[in-house]
């Protein structure tokens, strides 16, 4: 039968495709979906700088940094790999599971299941009945949605905000406090300095350039995480990074980086390392203290007139109370680190201006509460708190604290809460006698214990039984710990819904996914120069929102009008006519004080900049009066003695600072027989968090056989019989992973770090099935927080203690499973 | 001024008459109410400035 | 592919070129919509209705063929039931909805990049790269753009099908022959290996070795036309 | 001057040829035209083309009223220059209209024809406008808008309690609604505006022996008429009026002192760190200023704290009688500026200690005036887990 004949056979069926139109049509004149054809630079702003970028026909061509960035970060070259990568959510998903069987559905099967593309409006409309089922069986404590995260820059766009009004328009649900990166560190100091301190602005770089002797950075890596910062970041902090480095070339600043790995501040400034135990750092303080007090350098007259308790401490320093004297021979056994060098540390901090700058890490682990007291302590004796160039600061590393900020007012945000006259649909505030607030990181022992009472800062806490839980602009698949308890826990959720801008683990762990735009699909406005303030910058839409993902703001339009509510939620105004109030809002508060231009011609410019601040110097006021500057504490003086946290009468965090052993420690602490290595899961040097792990080719510059480096030492790696570039299995017994292996002499033996950040992609235990809803299943690409503990640092401040981490590693034999982390769910080929 | 000086005319007498009234309507009763308005306007404007707020 | 077909008698001449095509541009069309998103009841009802019924004995007349529109048309017959349709909506989710290294995203930048750049492990490369700017660049020849409703870039599997379904019945069979040959039947053959792989169902790649069968043969068809 | 006497000579007699009809009659007429041409010519002055014929005021105010609500709004109606500077009552309307004779010496001296000059003068003319609406109650205003017929539903919340409170004394709109036809000029550093605007600027009569509480954070001062100032009182807290003279009054601010350095902070109560006022060293030392009374150790800090209750002066205003519109403007600003992060924390979360180190920690993030910060942190003390056990 010849092929003519055959096509005239078909042609004879009559039978014509109608549904769906061909998914072509006729070029109409303007190209409806595509964007305005002015390809010029636009301006648009991240947390990885602020950019200018250039379009070619609809597609992000080319980026470069804003022209006021000096030191931009090489992370500019993933941008367009965060838009354009091939694991973005293209459309709204629900898992096959849950669509069918809704809150009866088998969540053991979260992670590796079916999903299906559903409309906007029906995901929506799903949304809102999940919403009610929880609300009327649970009431408000059965739905936490108050996780927060970095979400991406923009004030107008806060994802978190926007999720957090609409759904506080439906009903009431549980909120947290604190949060990941600093919750020991923010709880602790209102007590002991009288402020979080933490996000506080610090004495500015120039007067610690000029005055300063000593500078030492206590677990502290400033020329890494400076690269990304809260607001559009355009990294003023690294021109005065460049000038100490020239001030230690010349020697006219000793520098010391106390840390046990060397860090990349180190290499690139230079300077000296002070190599001590991890999570040892608490003794070494108190062995500089005993001997300060025991050669007398430390500054009375500054500790009577400043502060108090310094009597109360002493007893425990010198070993009258618990018969063990914190001498630099017992710190050394603890800490590693030799009696002469303690001593010498101690004159060396008492001779001249010394700066004491602490990292974030060391306040990341079990009594993490402990080293930012003793290093408060420590700078108190040095007597030089209020100095320029001297005393003590928490956050020189961190979005640009320490430069001088213009005082220019910043321009506002979408609301998070209700208006005030408004009342949510299900106005019950009922929490069946749970609390309505709970730590940030205690939500999966929540969900574990429901009903369980923890004490917290001085209070009680009732942990909710929580059904239901909703994410936005946060990934806690990636910033939470022990991924296989996290499993466990999302067993007993009936319903995740989850809006995010790629398959991160959290959306394939979720029901309910909803795609949402990048900052580079919407118009929106932020600060440049974060703590700087140093101008406001116009946040150019580039391309059309990508597949059918929309803005948070379109996105909770529609979620509030099928509740009615659209008006409410928007008060009536659109995208841009909250960007105009937003900017003329500002321009309201700073005038007289700083020139605005009017809105449209800001838009065109791109920016207004508001110029330089004045040095100054961190509680000068309260050196120079105590009683009319008193600090925030109970007494308005330092407490190193606290008499309200010794009233709390928690056993891991008495009145005075103290050395603690921890539940893990490596170099001779417990559990270090079986797993003697310490993992550091510090934040990563090419990502913001798990930001930009999606951004393909610019991944491809770190990995090691497509998988997160795992560093270790020469001596580990030839113990193990592991070369550079192999793929190791590190584990401990609450998880396993594969990592490539680099070996750097930059990590002592016994120590190795993967960065945060890294994307969970679990491959079953012996990592021959796809999918990852097994409990102990193989992360095939290195996420850490596989194998760290899910405890609090301690009854006060019950936050993240990811550094109390002990692992054993080796050389990965057997099949190498695909990587699959970045692609979406992942079906169980079963 | 008690009697006219016969020596005018009625007509002379008419015309001055007419002027006189043309006088009158065209320029003196405008410039007077005007000047009067104008003064009553004047003394309402210092009486406010000066006499203060008004009902409050 | 061996082609069985022999040259016919005479009294074909009749059938003028026009039917042929039209033909071709119905298979294009059905398997576009196919590709384009996943089977809802209507389409469900349109593709087991009578003409459809003998549209489908038609394609499976031609041996190379049958297997699988024997294969598909089984599967279209089973589906009675919501969750039936739900599942297939899930097999087509998994393959062409999501990431790309475990699913087989129907994009051609994705099989067809230089191959010194794909030598590093599993390495994609962006959406809406050249090969999307390139089909644009042939859309806007022939006065065509992508559907709004249909927001994929230009190189999607269903647009290629619809645009060589325009070409059917407007461009001649050398323009057709080329641009099938550099643009559908290059890479078609690594997508449809991808399906097979991947679909856990039966009926998604039964449709991509359809597709890859049909394409050949009117290949050929094409060349002997000449 | 002879004529003048010839045409008086006329006047003073009866008319000989012209009859009395024709007089009156002509009279009459020409009373009828005058009086049009006069109001014509009145009214041709009372309208926009007029105003806006100087370029001055074509190339400013009137672009800046087309911004503007009074410009273009959903119900089509449109304010001009005339509607609201020229009072719709006859005498005023004159009054006004002979004032402008000093407009048009302006116009002729070129005071404010270019932009700079503008800019300069604008505080001057605006005050001037400003104090003319005092003046008559913002008549201007009230010729469309009138309290009777505002449908208070329409309104948010915030607006329906001051909008109430000013119609009860039929306040002049133009107290708050300043700048709300034209730009509103740079009042240079006017201290937290929307505070006063929603708190008023304290009482009009204040009575000796009565409680008010500070709107603002206020100078204090040794007596009656000197400047040197003796320290400052802290916003929202409770002072007793002792004595009134000129613009100043006495008051008694009672609290407790810790006894530390000088003890010249006085706090709201024992062991709570809610600041009342703080006095200059020599002003705490001063005789008869300060009087103190028993003593009490803090058990959480160990310090000693002292009652104490002083005596001296501050001014007149800024001084309320009802707390609550202080915190509700404290809880309004907390939940909308403390919220652009995370979800602020609940009032009850903390107690009266722990706020001060909390808040002092997030100011970086949040632009409010120094008034303001001092009222939303007494705020959270007051409403704090010390005053509300309820469970959160």
């Amino acid at each position: 039968m010849n092929r003519r004949h055959f096509l005239q056979g078909l042609v004879s069926t009559s039978y014509v495709v109608l549904s769906g139109a061909s998914v072509l049509a006729p070029l109409n004149a303007l190209a409806a979906s595509g964007p305005k054809s002015k390809d010029g630079w636009l301006t648009t702003g991240t947390h990885f700088g602020a950019f200018k970028i250039k379009r070619k026909n609809g597609v992000i061509d080319q980026v470069k940094p804003f022209d006021l960035d000096k030191y931009p970060t090489d992370m500019i070259n993933g941008i367009k790999g965060l838009v354009y990568n091939p694991s973005r959510v293209r459309y709204p998903m629900v898992r096959l599971d849950f669509l069918l069987n809704r809150h009866k559905s088998d969540t053991t099967q979260r992670g590796d299941f079916r999903f299906v593309r559903v409309t906007w409006d029906k995901a929506l409309n799903l949304l809102k009945d999940s919403l009610d089922e929880v609300q009327t069986k649970y009431g408000p404590s059965g739905l936490h949605a108050g996780q927060t995260g970095w979400r991406a820059t923009g004030q107008l766009h806060s994802s978190t905000s926007h999720m957090q009004r609409a759904i506080g328009m439906h009903g009431n649900f549980v909120k947290k406090i604190g949060d990941y990166s600093t919750g020991a560190g923010q709880t602790i100091m209102p007590y002991i300095l009288g402020s979080t301190e933490v996000y506080a602005q610090g004495t500015s770089w120039s007067l610690i350039l000029e005055e300063s002797k000593t500078i030492i950075l206590w677990s502290n890596d400033p020329y890494k995480n400076l690269q990304v910062g809260w607001n559009a970041e355009t990294h003023e902090s690294f021109a005065y990074l460049a000038q100490l480095k020239e001030k230690v070339k010349q020697g006219k600043i000793r520098v010391i980086s106390i840390d046990p790995v060397v860090t990349k501040t180190q290499k690139y400034l230079g300077c000296e390392q002070l190599y001590v135990n991890p999570q040892t750092d608490v003794a070494l303080m108190l062995g500089i203290a005993h001997e300060m007090v025991t050669q007398g350098l430390h500054d009375k007259t500054f500790i009577d007139g400043y502060s108090l308790g310094f009597d109360r401490f002493l007893p425990y320093l010198l070993g009258e109370s618990d018969g063990v004297a914190k001498t630099p021979e017992w710190a050394s056994q603890i800490s590693g680190v030799t009696p002469e060098i303690i001593r010498d540390l101690a004159k060396v901090m008492t001779q001249g201006r010394t700066q004491l700058m602490m990292g974030w890490c060391i306040q990341r682990q079990q009594h993490g509460e402990q080293p930012y007291w003793m290093a408060a302590v420590l700078a108190t004796m040095i007597g030089q708190i209020g100095l320029p160039g001297g005393g003590i600061s928490y956050g020189h590393h961190y979005s640009g604290i320490g430069v001088p900020s213009s005082g220019a007012a910043a321009p506002g945000a979408f609301p998070r809460n209700l208006d005030e006259d408004q009342q949510p649909l299900f106005d019950s505030n009922d929490f069946k006698g749970a609390s309505s607030t709970i730590p940030v990181a205690r939500w999966i022992d929540a969900i574990m214990q429901p009903g369980k009472t923890i004490d917290a800062n001085g209070s009680k806490v009732t942990f909710p039984d929580i059904k239901m839980m909703v994410f936005s602009g946060n990934n806690p698949w990636n910033h939470h710990q022990d991924r296989n308890k996290m499993k466990l826990a999302f067993h007993k959720l009936e319903c995740v819904v989850t809006i995010d801008i790629n398959w991160t683990a959290t959306c394939r762990f979720s029901d309910i996914v909803l795609p949402a735009c990048t900052t580079l699909e919407r118009n929106d406005i932020d600060v440049y120069g974060s703590y700087a303030n140093r101008g406001i910058l116009a946040m150019h839409k580039m391309v059309e929102p990508l597949f059918e993902s929309l803005s948070d703001f379109e996105i909770f339009t529609r979620f509030a009008a099928i509740m009615g509510k659209e008006k409410e939620y928007t008060r009536d105004m659109n995208e841009l006519d909250w960007l105009k109030k937003l900017y003329n809002d500002c321009k309201k508060a700073n005038a007289g004080k700083f020139a605005m231009p009017d809105f449209d011609t800001f838009w065109k410019d791109g920016y207004v900049h508001f110029g330089e601040g004045k040095p100054w110097t961190r509680h000068a006021d309260f050196r120079e009066d105590p009683e009319i500057n008193p600090l925030g504490t109970p007494s308005g003086l330092i407490e190193i003695f606290s008499r309200k946290i010794a009233q709390f009468g928690y056993d891991d965090c008495p009145g005075h600072p103290t050395w603690m052993e921890k539940t893990e420690r490596s170099h001779g602490g417990p559990g270090s027989n079986k797993f003697p290595v310490w993992m550091q899961s510090c934040h990563p040097d090419k990502r913001l968090h798990s930001q930009m792990c999606e951004s393909q080719e610019y991944r491809e510059t770190y990995t090691v056989q497509g998988r997160e480096p795992v560093y270790l030492s020469p001596e580990d790696a030839k113990s193990r019989g592991i070369k550079d570039g192999d793929i190791v299995r590190v584990f401990n017994d609450r998880g396993q992973l594969l990592a490539g292996a680099v070996i750097s002499d930059s990590f002592p033996k016994g120590i190795i770090r993967i960065h945060e950040g890294a994307w969970y992609g679990p491959v079953g235990k012996d990592g021959s099935k796809e999918g990852g809803a097994e409990v102990g299943a193989l992360c095939s690409y290195g996420d850490p927080n596989t194998l760290t503990q899910d405890i609090g640092t301690s009854k006060l401040a019950q936050a993240c203690a990811a550094y109390t981490c002990q692992v054993e590693f080796e050389k990965f034999r057997g099949k190498l499973p695909q990587v699959s982390s970045f692609d979406g769910p992942v079906e169980t080929l079963v | 001024m008690t009697q006219q000086t016969s020596s005018e005319s009625a007509k002379q007498v008419k015309t001055k008459e007419l002027r006189a009234l043309g006088f009158i309507i065209f320029l003196l009763f405008p410039i007077v109410t005007i000047t009067g308005i104008s003064a009553y306007g004047f003394i309402i404007w210092m009486i406010q400035a000066f006499g203060g707020v008004v009902g409050h | 592919m061996e082609n069985s077909m022999t040259k016919p008698a005479i009294s074909e001449e009749q059938m003028n070129n026009t039917d042929m095509n039209k033909a071709r541009a119905m298979v294009y069309r059905l398997l576009s919509s196919l590709f384009a998103k996943e089977i809802d009841h209507q389409l469900l009802h349109e593709l087991t209705s009578e003409p459809a019924k003998a549209f489908w004995a038609q394609l499976a007349s031609e041996p190379s063929f049958k297997r699988d529109v024997d294969a598909m048309v089984s599967v279209l017959e089973s589906l009675t039931s919501d969750k039936a349709l739900m599942e297939l909506a899930a097999d087509y989710c998994g393959l062409f909805l999501v990431g790309t290294k475990h699913s087989a995203s129907p994009y051609a930048s994705l099989y067809l990049q230089d191959i010194s750049k794909s030598a590093k492990a599993g390495d994609q490369p962006l959406l809406f790269g050249e090969q999307h700017q390139l089909m644009l660049q042939f859309l806007k020849q022939s006065q065509l753009q992508v559907q709004t409703s249909f927001p994929e870039p230009a190189d999607h599997l269903a647009v290629i099908l619809a645009y060589v379904e325009h070409l059917c019945l407007s461009a001649s069979d050398e323009e057709q022959l080329s641009f099938i040959e550099s643009y559908l039947n290059s890479w078609l053959g690594k997508f449809a290996a991808k399906v097979t792989q991947c679909d856990s169902g039966d009926f998604y790649c039964a449709l991509a070795r359809l597709t890859q069968s049909w394409v050949n043969s009117d290949l050929t068809g094409l060349t002997e036309e000449r | 001057m002879k004529w003048f006497i010839n045409i008086w000579r006329t006047l003073t007699q009866p008319a000989k040829y012209l009859t009395l009809g024709t007089v009156s009659f002509s009279a009459f007429l020409m009373g009828i035209i005058f009086w049009g041409g006069f109001n014509t010519a009145l009214e041709m002055t009372n309208t926009e083309e007029f105003c806006i014929s100087c370029h001055s005021m074509e190339s400013m105010p009137y672009k800046e009223l087309q911004e503007t609500v009074h410009w273009s709004n959903h119900s089509g109606v449109r304010a001009t220059c005339p509607d609201c500077h020229v009072p719709h009552n006859w005498s005023r309307k004159i009054a006004r209209k002979i004032e402008a004779s000093h407009d048009m010496w302006g116009w002729m001296l070129q005071t404010v024809n270019t932009p700079e000059k503008f800019e300069d003068k604008r505080l001057e003319m605006a005050s001037r406008e400003w104090q003319r609406f005092d003046r008559d109650n913002s008549l201007a205003c009230k010729n469309c808008h009138n309290y009777d017929s505002m449908k208070w539903q329409d309104m948010s919340k915030l607006a329906q309690k001051q909008m109430k409170r000013a119609a009860a004394i039929d306040q002049s709109c133009i107290d708050c609604h300043k700048g709300i036809a034209h730009k509103l000029p740079d009042m240079g550093t006017a201290r937290a505006p929307e505070l006063i605007a929603q708190v008023g600027s304290g009482e009009r009569s204040l009575q000796t022996e009565k409680f008010y509480f500070t709107a603002l954070t206020k100078p204090l001062f040794y007596n009656d008429h000197t400047d040197v100032e003796a320290g400052t009182l802290n916003i929202a807290t409770k002072v007793k009026v002792l004595e009134i003279k000129g613009n100043r009054v006495k008051v008694g601010i009672d609290g407790w002192r810790k006894k530390v350095g000088v003890g010249r902070v006085i706090y709201y109560d024992f062991g709570l760190n809610i600041l009342s006022a703080q006095l200059s060293k020599d002003a705490a030392l001063e005789e008869g200023v300060m009087q103190v009374f028993e003593e009490k150790e803090d058990p959480m800090t160990g310090l000693t704290w002292q009652r104490v209750e002083a005596k001296i002066w501050t001014e007149k205003d800024y001084l309320v009688s009802d707390l609550q519109p202080l915190w509700d403007y404290a809880r309004e600003t907390y939940s909308t500026s403390c919220s652009v992060c995370h979800t602020q924390p609940d009032e009850k979360h903390f107690d009266a200690n722990s706020w001060p180190g909390m808040f002092q920690g997030m100011i970086a993030f949040v632009n409010m005036d120094q008034d303001t910060q001092a009222l939303v942190q007494k705020y959270l003390q007051t409403h704090s887990s010390t005053f509300d056990k309820s469970a959160h």
